[in-house]
């Protein structure tokens, strides 16, 4: 069944042509027990981490890259990846379509003398030279003291004091900031659409779930407060219609012209009675 | 002696948590020789010369400890008033849904935000009596749909929750970030300035 | 003035967390009279009675505090040794891009990485209170804007972004071939051994 030696390599690693075949065994420059090869295979950062790696560990010029040599060992790792099964993230194939590509552009023939900023690695060299700053201080700062390991804090008990009970204090820009925050996330999301509704109707659907929470059934007009103005009626009427939309009321009217009911289509747990 | 008074010092300043005799006997025995006795000796000591400052050494049931005077308490209180805590922003977020978006249940209030809600934002809103369940909804699991109190209201000096303010029209992104970005420039000044001074 | 210095040994002490000469001032003058140079005449005099102890009072981006002298490292290690949380190389890595090139966007941590920024990194560098965000971008999606605190520099036990390592400037070969061989081989071991046992 495994015919993938003779079969033409799948468009999504081209660059394994270069190999010719599969991976079978390590990297001949390897000498790590087979154990801590995940381990080993694991420690890299990113793609550009193992690029330097690899160049480092041959002492070669990062500003000469042998660019054949180090696709081939590059791809010859990423496949040892794969065998190996670690999740290989999608940039450690981006960089291999880069090398790729430009290894490429290498074999172009030359004309007349390269400048430096045509030179196709230029961008690779900048990126591994940028990348290798933060990798060297990062170490630095990693071995820098630090508290909870070389710097250990003193701090004496408050045990006889009773620390009072502060409750946070918000603005009301706060509270604006924050929903700002989360309307700018909800955009993210397509499918949600925010409409911006009277707030009225909001808080007119709260007072009349108030109102009806507790007692059965609740006169239909007894939800109308009827020294507001016609906008105010008009707004308790949109809030009720928007609750039976919603499920949370039901209107009932026992007979024709007859009196209309409001009732909660579900109870306070409470008065549940089932 | 006194070399360990000072080092049994440091050690239940710097351990974070009682040490019993025995272990600070067994820490310290461990590079330099020294008997249980000794220990408990220098702690008397320690007690002694901080009889005139701030602090002492107190025994809990786990050990020994060393605590603030009970003299300094007025200060404390002063540091403590200065720290005001903060409220999460995923606390600030989930009170604005339910301020703007009422009434709502957990539900909606996840699917706005995309994480799930956390009980204890939902505790610390109803605790603090700024939101209240209002009813529960007719759909599966009878969830509870949440709106803000008249607490909530008073709290901001409001009559109506209209008097909430208007939001920029979301349709257009630029109105978003147009007032935050002075603000946030500043910001990047002080922390930067602060830093490198 | 020996007074002043106990009050303010004792809230360096129990203030849980660094204080500056201001703010201490603010503090005890709130009850007892004192100037700000009393404040850090007194921390100098603690330090000169510290001399022969085992703690000191030291400086860091966010004011005083009191910790253990490094010679007694040996003996809270014993009590440490269990819980000093490791940080991972991509943490690091990318605490130390924020760190040298704030304010910086996520985007701008993984094209010098090369590698996406994991959320959960994100997440304990902001739990840990090291890093805040401190504005967003004027750029389609307005990322956030994250810069270094001063807790950050606190943990490190510095008082300024200026004390941190230099970023080495690597042009010469010569730089970039010298030290990675032995190290990465050491690395290794050591995260193996770790994981192994």
């Amino acid at each position: 069944m495994d015919k993938n030696i003779d079969k033409p390599i799948q468009a999504e690693m081209p660059f394994a042509i270069v190999q010719g075949e599969q991976l079978t065994e390590l990297p001949k420059d390897l000498y790590i027990p087979p154990v801590a090869l995940q381990v080993f295979l694991e420690a890299f950062e990113g793609p550009l981490d193992l690029l330097l790696y690899l160049i480092k560990k041959q002492n070669l010029d990062v500003l000469d890259i042998p660019i054949a040599e180090i696709t081939e060992q590059y791809v010859d790792y990423i496949n040892l990846m794969k065998d190996l099964e670690l999740s290989l993230a999608g940039e450690y194939l981006l960089m291999a379509a880069m090398l790729a590509e430009i290894k490429s552009k290498m074999l172009l023939p030359i004309f007349e003398e390269i400048e430096d900023e045509d030179d196709p690695r230029a961008e690779l060299v900048r990126r591994l030279l940028e990348y290798e700053r933060y990798r060297v201080v990062s170490e630095e700062i990693d071995h820098l003291n630090r508290v909870e390991r070389d710097i250990y804090l003193s701090a004496a008990e408050t045990g006889n004091y009773q620390q009072p009970d502060i409750l946070p204090d918000i603005e009301l820009s706060d509270l604006v900031i924050a929903f700002k925050e989360v309307l700018k996330k909800a955009e993210m999301f397509s499918t949600l659409h925010f409409m911006k509704e009277p707030l009225s109707v909001k808080e007119r659907m709260s007072e009349i779930l108030e109102k009806i929470n507790g007692s059965d059934f609740v006169k239909f007009e007894d939800l109308f407060e009827f020294s507001e103005q016609k906008i105010g009626l008009v707004v308790t009427f949109l809030a009720v219609l928007e609750l039976m939309k919603e499920l949370l009321i039901e209107v009932v009217q026992a007979q024709e012209f007859g009196i209309i009911h409001v009732k909660m289509l579900v109870e306070k747990e409470t008065h549940e009675r089932n | 002696m006194s070399e360990i008074k000072n080092i049994v010092e440091a050690l239940l300043l710097s351990s974070g948590e009682p040490l019993s005799a025995d272990r600070i006997h067994k820490i310290i025995n461990s590079k330099k020789s020294c008997t249980k006795a000794d220990i408990l000796e220098t702690i008397d000591e320690l007690n002694i010369e901080y009889n005139e400052k701030e602090i002492e050494v107190t025994r809990v049931a786990s050990g020994f400890r060393i605590q603030a005077k009970s003299s300094i308490n007025d200060f404390l209180n002063i540091i403590y008033a200065e720290k005001t805590p903060r409220y999460s922003r995923a606390l600030m977020e989930t009170l604005s849904i339910i301020a703007y978006k009422q009434p709502v249940t957990r539900g909606d209030i996840e699917s706005i935000r995309g994480v799930s809600v956390s009980s204890s934002i939902m505790r610390t809103l109803t605790d603090r009596n700024w939101i209240k369940i209002v009813g529960y909804k007719d759909v599966p699991g009878k969830p509870a749909m949440f709106s803000t109190t008249n607490e909530f209201l008073d709290y901001f000096g409001l009559e109506k929750l209209t008097e909430l303010p208007d939001l920029p029209d979301i349709k257009e992104p630029e109105n978003l970030n147009l007032d935050l970005e002075p603000e946030t420039l500043n910001e990047v000044t002080a922390v930067s300035s602060d830093q490198l001074n």
